[in-house]
């Protein structure tokens, strides 16, 4: 089918082929994708198998194509210029006798490449017209409208040696034996347990009163219990200030500290 | 779109069609259902077939061959409400699932609580805690008991009657004990220098506490450690 | 069904097959590569689906059995590269309407190229711009990569090491292709030797300005490179 479809296009450049290149051919130059594009398109010209088509004639027609286009002053792309000069080139070889003294390959070779790539880009031309012409998936044959994912189930399994786990036991059983050094002390009072006793207190703290008033009942007297009383219950009140619970003043350097309930803005 | 062309029959005519007027062949149109219930994301109904289908096509009688073709191979043709699907074979759904196991160490928060468990067993989540010094996570007890190392005991006679925790035959055939009180006890991991030399605080395991020192003499070591 | 029984004598053993270490019976092979099969859009390979299926089975021989019993129906066992997938039979595409795909149309240019590294694979961007006597834009080369139609191959081993490109398995899926061998034509043009990379003589010029192989050398080295 691609096939078909393709010769009926070529028959159909052929038909036409003498107006293309005479008059649309040099208005639409840009519709080439370069030089060998249009070659390949005026090679349509000849009517013969590309195999067989004549280079030198080919040659010519593109030259005369370029003079065209000179002539209706149609800016041509570097490339297509490019490609007339060596076409030019390709001529006067191809035309003269050769010299044996000169170097490189001969117009015959020269002229047999560029069939040859004719050749190939009207091949590979035809091929991509087959392929697209080929059943394709999703226009033509489908896949599974509704495909399963295979589900993937991750099971975890946890290891542990005898020896993880007497390890495990003899670290609990020693603890005590291999904590880092701390001061054991037993008269601390912690900010948690300060600001859990001012909390509940707060609440008729109307007027200004010492912090000191805050401390826990036998706190007052040892020194040892008195110092982490106040460290406490300082640390606490700050912490209440902070949440806005309380305002805080002192007179002066080391009067005694007042607190206060907040209410509201000018409280 | 479809419905148009159903209308118009030889907008539809198969390259087996004949007549213009004749519905295809049953075996053709079996073809035609089993192409459309494999591509189709949703269940069709047998009018959503024939929709599609040429003029004069009988989805019903064409579903009935398709479906006996279908029996006992890997997938079927099922019955979604009154709509038809082509499914996996129920005991082939394993297929579908992948299934990758990872080994990952139990973390030390398990550890420390099975050791208690085995150690003072029967034991309450407040006895653990209290030798752990930190409170039990339930996903720790949980993630115990689904690995089936440990279960529930009975309830202990106290205020509350808490559970109690034991290990289980698993944990046992698991570690390569015999019996709970096959475990070595602190003497013997000292022994193994697995602790200190220092004499432990607070009280010994009581159940392993009879066994002697010499229990596990040097050449047991070895063994022991090759867990 | 019957046939391939016959063929092999393990098949009559059934379901009810025992041993640990013996394979399933072909037929339930067959099976199971139906079903996985069936499940999936994406084309699987022996390797994939013998991953997924007990110890000691056999894929490729299980596989010839299924697609013989495909053909000629409404779905079809394909082959894709080393893979396989069922998709619907072509000619009963007009039922489909429905499912269709709508294709991005695809220029000239993308088409040409991408016939080009199909048929001459792999091929560097130098040799794609020789070829069609222009150079190849990066937009068509992106495009053709979007689509999972063309990928990166290795570099060649020339001076400056370019990429180069290959058609993947989404393209032969696409095209309905077993192997890149089944190209249309392929074989004449080759004997035409229009494949062939051809030198150009001496003074031929190059239709090609510029070389932008180096600048895509570095953008796409990470993805070659994941191969």
């Amino acid at each position: 089918m691609a096939e078909d479809d393709f010769e009926e296009d070529r028959t159909e450049g052929q038909s036409v082929a003498e107006r293309l290149a005479a008059e649309s051919l040099i208005v639409d130059v840009d519709g080439f994708e370069g030089p060998l594009d249009l070659l390949l398109m005026l090679s349509r010209t000849q009517k013969v198998d590309l195999r067989k088509i004549s280079i030198l004639q080919l040659a010519e027609q593109y030259l005369a194509f370029v003079e065209q286009a000179k002539a209706l002053r149609i800016e041509l792309a570097a490339d297509y210029l490019v490609m007339a000069a060596w076409l030019a080139f390709l001529k006067s070889r191809l035309l003269l006798p050769p010299d044996p003294s000169e170097e490189g390959p001969s117009g015959e070779e020269l002229a047999a490449h560029l069939a040859f790539q004719l050749e190939r880009l009207q091949a590979m031309r035809d091929a991509a017209a087959k392929l697209m012409a080929r059943d394709q998936k999703g226009r033509d044959f489908f896949v599974r409208g509704l495909p399963e994912g295979v589900e993937r189930i991750k099971r975890v399994t946890y290891s542990a040696t005898l020896l993880d786990l007497m390890q495990g036991y003899a670290r609990l059983r020693t603890k005590d034996e291999f904590r880092p050094f701390v001061m054991d002390r037993d008269s601390v009072y912690t900010m948690e347990q300060a600001l859990e006793r001012m909390r509940g207190m707060i609440g008729f703290a109307g007027s200004w009163t010492d912090i000191n008033s805050y401390f826990p009942a036998g706190w007052e007297t040892d020194p040892v219990k008195r110092r982490s009383a106040t460290a406490a219950t300082f640390a606490a009140s700050l912490e209440l200030a902070k949440e806005g619970k309380v305002e805080l003043r002192q007179g002066g350097l080391f009067e005694p500290i007042e607190l206060r309930r907040r209410e509201g803005r000018d409280g | 779109m479809a419905e148009e062309m159903a209308q118009d029959p030889t907008a539809q005519a198969g390259p087996q069609e004949e007549s213009l007027f004749e519905a295809p062949p049953i075996g053709e149109q079996e073809r035609m259902i089993e192409a459309m219930l494999f591509a189709s994301a949703e269940p069709l109904s047998g009018r959503d077939l024939e929709a599609r289908m040429p003029h004069g096509c009988d989805a019903a009688e064409a579903l009935v061959h398709l479906r006996k073709r279908y029996e006992g191979r890997g997938v079927q043709v099922v019955r979604v409400g009154d709509s038809w699907a082509i499914r996996t074979a129920p005991d082939l759904g394993f297929l579908m699932q992948k299934e990758t196991v990872e080994m990952r160490k139990l973390s030390r928060a398990a550890v420390e609580t099975l050791a208690i468990i085995a150690y003072h067993q029967p034991v309450t989540r407040a006895e653990i805690e209290e030798i752990r010094g930190v409170s039990v996570s339930r996903g720790t007890v949980d993630q115990l008991l689904e690995m089936e190392w440990i279960r529930f005991g009975r309830r202990r006679m106290t205020p509350g009657r808490p559970v109690t925790f034991v290990v289980t035959q698993e944990f046992l055939d698991h570690f390569g004990l015999e019996n709970a009180r096959d475990l070595p006890g602190l003497k013997e991991l000292r022994s193994a220098g697995l602790l200190d030399n220092r004499p432990p605080p607070g009280a010994m395991p009581t159940l392993v506490e009879g066994d002697e020192d010499d229990v596990l003499d040097e050449d047991d070591q070895g063994e022991m450690f090759e867990e």
